[in-house]
């Protein structure tokens, strides 16, 4: 029973950096009704850019977080810019192959500027874990789960209660009203897309930070573990992101304990499958790009 | 008012419009009648700016407004109601006006309080997802969203289509209101009968191409009607 | 005609097996990413000499898009051991590929992780028969 | 012509099976993450059935297409309902999960007296049936090639039938495809197990020309990538794919001077051409432009 608990927290924990990531997809979903096979390079040029800035400077951790989301969003914009907003009018799968060639160039870019397979990277919390009982859960966790229900909060106060929020929903229901009703589509993807790279340089930091280490992989996991989490919350939705996210971290901390580490992702892409295949009714699927 | 010049819009090879030409002017109510494919939402969607026109031009009160995209053409005082009557689903009534009002960051209470009386039962549904709503619930909350911007024209592509006989008589009286109250309208409409009734003038469009011309007394209104459902017989 | 040879042997049945095996010993030259490698080839535990060796490296993943071009490596003194420098994109790990033509034709593919200092084995090379 | 070109052209006429498979099923409207699972099907499949059974390397490409082909069609049988991303992130999922199966897979035998087979991560060494042959490199390109130019003019010919058009329907809107009398779903089933074979039929020959397999060669990458070489060459063509590996392969070798940037340029290209031609360089406009121009 203990086991039970102490993997239902870290799956929570670790859910809520993939449910982060899956809250950054969706909303470029949302708005482009595109899969950005590029967000987790951004991620991690952001993050090795951090990295360089901290070999070369020493800084502290605030001044790397500072520096993990410029570097994201700038990344982001430029994917926006070359991939997305020349496809807005049909296209998907050119935009999302695009999308894939970036990735390349990004990832290229990362291991110009660090060479190395892996670098370490200061600690986000030097403490050790939180004990209660037979119970531990790391400060590093926390704080990411922190981090993700503020990040949700904030989110859902900017979109229900402000007028950006209103845009944003409205190009996301349907961008011709959207464009009729006087909102300019493009500006507000450009927005939503850095926003969307700030969230991603954020969970971007927390993640090397609380591993204490920065590696090329980043990239392609951060990407998979979004559109996984994304998906099983169902396209397209937040709330669905963030459900999705926690329920990818449990159900990989429970099958990594009870069927052994191998079966960890199996598991959780079995899942998929077999959601996608049954098509439960929160799976909207209307044929989305 | 409203001036365009030897318009033409093409999808790829097909040229929707062919060189159209027609006037709004200031304050009036004027019709577009004309078969199906004829080019008549061609023309609304170029005039809005969703559409780019080849060539061709669309003066506004004296400035041209060809190139320039959707939302700048709403920031210049034109609101189109769409065909089907775009609403935001997901959103509720309320926000859909919002988000018709985008362009103003504020004092937007009063348009809304306006856009209640006029729309009474919107007001009953403010609350309600926009999606639920009937058909001419929808066309209502889209004419009330348009007038959020504040037009001084409004353009509306066939506001009674699929609608009851009722609903209809409804949304001509709110044509007429509109009227009224100074909004230059410029109407698609495949309802000859009803728009004869309440147009200043009329265009008859077929093939992309403007094929007449005139107020509603100086062609017979069967020949109207023939020539708007039949087109013109070239036989 | 060459082109039916070629089908008739597709079509062949029978197995022969000249199983070669192959250690590698590489330090890095200093320029970025590339080494200078010493070649062991043993057959039955029996040094093979005057082998046209051929020596190239592919990813893990992506194993055609990678191409490192394949290096001759010259036959040295000592029989079996052949040297070459191998010019790789960059560090991680290899699937180096050792073209062996001549007495005896294979093709045999190590794995090795190559760093800063040189390469190690990542895992066991070619397999030799459990006891 | 030196050995390393031979490989190269090897090598383009092998991501050419699996990039063709990924063309199959985005003319058929579909974006597949999953093909580089069918190419690791028929690798293993034909490496068993050569280095472990010993069969000829001829029933061995026969046994890895009829594993692809039926790999592929219970993959795609649960999905076929599912269309655009929801389609692809679904193929994606098989796709890893057979990559796990295939790290989990351990078989092994002993063939004159060399323990021969799949041994999980370790990989599937000894594939030689090429090389006990003394097949030389200029053969074995001559099969591979001789191979695809079978494949490419098969699929050139079908697209000719009323079935290859019923597929391009199906690409352009199902629902109309469906209302003119197609059944989607079947077709739909029938193109994925064709793709899946034509993958398996690639991987197998790949196993051969590298005489070892593992996992992670038939990892995402592989499945972005041919996707990537499908779109850039062309969908208005079968030759399409061909052009957009040769076009990557090649270009490996032109950007030869930008040692330490090739990704930078070549994914910068990729970008800028996919604005340009959004259905890749050969698509339907500039196909039809050629046919109607003689």
């Amino acid at each position: 029973m203990i086991d039970f608990v102490q993997n239902t927290l870290d799956g929570v924990t670790a859910g809520a950096s993939y449910a982060l990531l899956a809250v950054g997809f969706t909303l470029i979903f949302g708005v482009l009704r595109r899969a950005n096979l590029s967000y987790g390079p951004a991620i991690m040029l952001g993050a090795y850019t951090a990295t360089w800035v901290f070999l070369q400077t020493g800084a502290g951790l605030i001044v790397l977080l500072v520096v993990a989301v410029l570097a994201t969003v700038l990344a982001g914009s430029y994917v926006e810019r070359l991939c997305f907003a020349p496809h807005r009018k049909g296209a998907a799968a050119a935009a999302m192959v695009a999308s894939f060639a970036i990735w390349m160039q990004l990832e290229e870019l990362a291991t110009l500027l660090l060479p190395r397979h892996l670098y370490a990277f200061p600690a986000l919390y030097e403490g050790g874990p939180l004990i209660f009982g037979p119970f531990f859960l790391r400060v590093e966790s926390l704080l990411i789960l922190l981090a993700a229900i503020a990040v949700c909060f904030v989110g859902w106060k900017v979109l229900y209660a402000t007028r950006f929020g209103i845009a944003v929903r409205a190009v996301i229901d349907d961008p011709r009203a959207a464009e009729l009703s006087g909102i300019d589509v493009g500006a507000v993807s450009l927005r939503v897309f850095a926003v969307s790279s700030a969230i991603g340089g954020l969970t971007g930091f927390l993640i090397v930070s609380s591993h204490e280490q920065v590696t090329p992989m980043l990239g392609m996991w951060s990407t998979l573990k979004g559109m996984l989490a994304m998906m099983l919350g169902g396209l397209g939705s937040l709330p669905g992101a963030i459900a999705g996210g926690l329920a990818l971290g449990l159900i990989e901390a429970h099958s990594q304990w009870y069927l052994g580490p191998q079966f960890r992702d199996f598991i959780a892409y079995l899942l998929l499958f077999a959601l996608l295949a049954a098509r439960p009714p929160w799976m909207n699927t209307r044929s989305a790009y | 008012m409203l001036s365009v010049r030897e318009l033409v819009t093409a999808y790829g090879k097909i040229e929707a419009l062919r060189g159209v030409s027609l006037e709004v002017t200031q304050g009036s109510i004027t019709c577009l009648l004309g078969p199906n494919g004829a080019g008549k939402t061609t023309l609304m969607m170029t005039i809005a700016g969703i559409l780019k026109p080849r060539s061709g031009s669309i003066r506004f009160s004296e400035n041209e407004i060809a190139a320039l995209p959707a939302h700048a053409i709403v920031a210049r005082g034109i609101a189109l109601v769409p065909e089907n009557r775009l609403v935001f689903p997901s959103m509720t009534v309320l926000e859909n006006l919002h988000a018709g009002a985008y362009q103003r960051k504020n004092g937007f209470d009063d348009d809304i309080e306006r856009a209640f009386t006029r729309f009474p039962r919107l007001k009953e549904r403010a609350a309600q997802l926009a999606g639920t709503l009937s058909g001419g619930e929808q066309q209502m909350l889209a004419v009330a969203r348009a007038l959020m911007s504040r037009p001084k024209l409004l353009l509306m592509d066939e506001p009674s289509l699929g609608l009851a006989p009722l609903v209809v008589e409804e949304i001509f009286t709110i044509i007429a209101e509109l009227h009224r109250d100074g909004v230059t309208i410029f109407l698609v409409e495949q309802n000859a009968h009803m728009a004869l009734k309440v147009a200043h003038r009329f265009y008859l469009m077929e093939q992309g191409r403007v094929t007449f011309s005139g107020d509603p007394g100086s062609l017979a209104e069967d020949e109207v009607i023939r020539r708007a459902y039949l087109g013109s017989s070239k036989s | 005609m060459r082109w039916l040879l070629g089908l008739a042997m597709l079509l062949s049945f029978e197995v022969f097996a000249q199983k070669a095996e192959a250690r590698l010993d590489c330090i890095h030259t200093g320029k970025d990413f590339i080494y200078d490698c010493v070649i062991e080839i043993v057959r039955q535990g029996l040094p093979v000499t005057d082998l046209d060796v051929r020596m190239s490296a592919d990813m893990p993943s992506m194993p055609m898009a990678h191409q490192v071009k394949p290096v001759r490596a010259q036959a040295t003194s000592t029989p079996g051991e052949y040297r070459a420098r191998l010019d790789l994109e960059m560090s991680g790990e290899w699937a180096v590929k050792l073209r062996l033509a001549g007495p005896l034709r294979d093709q045999l593919v190590l794995h090795y992780e190559f760093d800063e200092r040189g390469a190690r084995p990542v895992r066991r090379s070619a397999k030799s028969p459990r006891k | 012509m030196d050995e390393y070109a031979l490989g190269v052209l090897t090598n383009i006429g092998l991501l050419s099976f699996v990039a063709t498979s990924a063309y199959l099923l985005l003319i058929a409207g579909e974006l597949s993450f999953g093909q580089q699972a069918f190419f690791g099907v028929g690798a293993y499949a034909a490496g068993i059935a050569t280095a472990m059974l010993g069969l000829p390397l001829f029933l061995g490409l026969l046994i890895a297409m009829v594993c692809g082909a039926a790999v592929a069609a219970l993959v795609g049988l649960p999905a076929l309902r599912l269309r655009g991303l929801y389609f692809a992130m679904a193929t994606l999922a098989a796709a890893e999960m057979l990559r796990i199966l295939f790290e989990l897979f351990h078989w092994q035998v002993e063939v004159g007296g060399e323990i021969v087979g799949p041994d999980g991560t370790q990989g599937f060494r000894g594939i030689r049936w090429v090389f006990e042959r003394g097949v030389e490199p200029l053969d074995f390109l001559a099969l591979v090639w001789g191979m695809l130019a079978v494949v490419v003019v098969a699929i050139h010919l079908l697209e000719r039938t009323r079935l290859g058009i019923a597929i391009r329907a199906l690409g352009e809107d199902p629902e109309l495809a469906g209302t003119l009398g197609v059944d989607v779903l079947r077709l739909k089933l029938a193109v994925v197990a064709a793709a899946g074979a034509l993958a398996a039929l690639g991987g197998a020959l790949f196993a051969h020309h590298n005489t070892y397999i593992e996992p992670r060669n038939f990892d995402i990458m592989l499945g972005v990538h041919t996707l990537a070489y499908a779109l850039i060459g062309g969908l208005g063509t079968v030759v399409g794919p061909l052009l957009g590996v040769a076009l990557d392969l090649g270009l490996l070798e032109g950007t030869r001077i930008f040692q330490g940037y090739r990704m930078i340029v070549f994914g910068g290209l990729v970008a800028l051409l996919l604005i340009w031609r959004p259905r890749g360089l050969l698509d339907e406009r500039v196909v039809h432009w050629l046919r109607t121009r003689r």
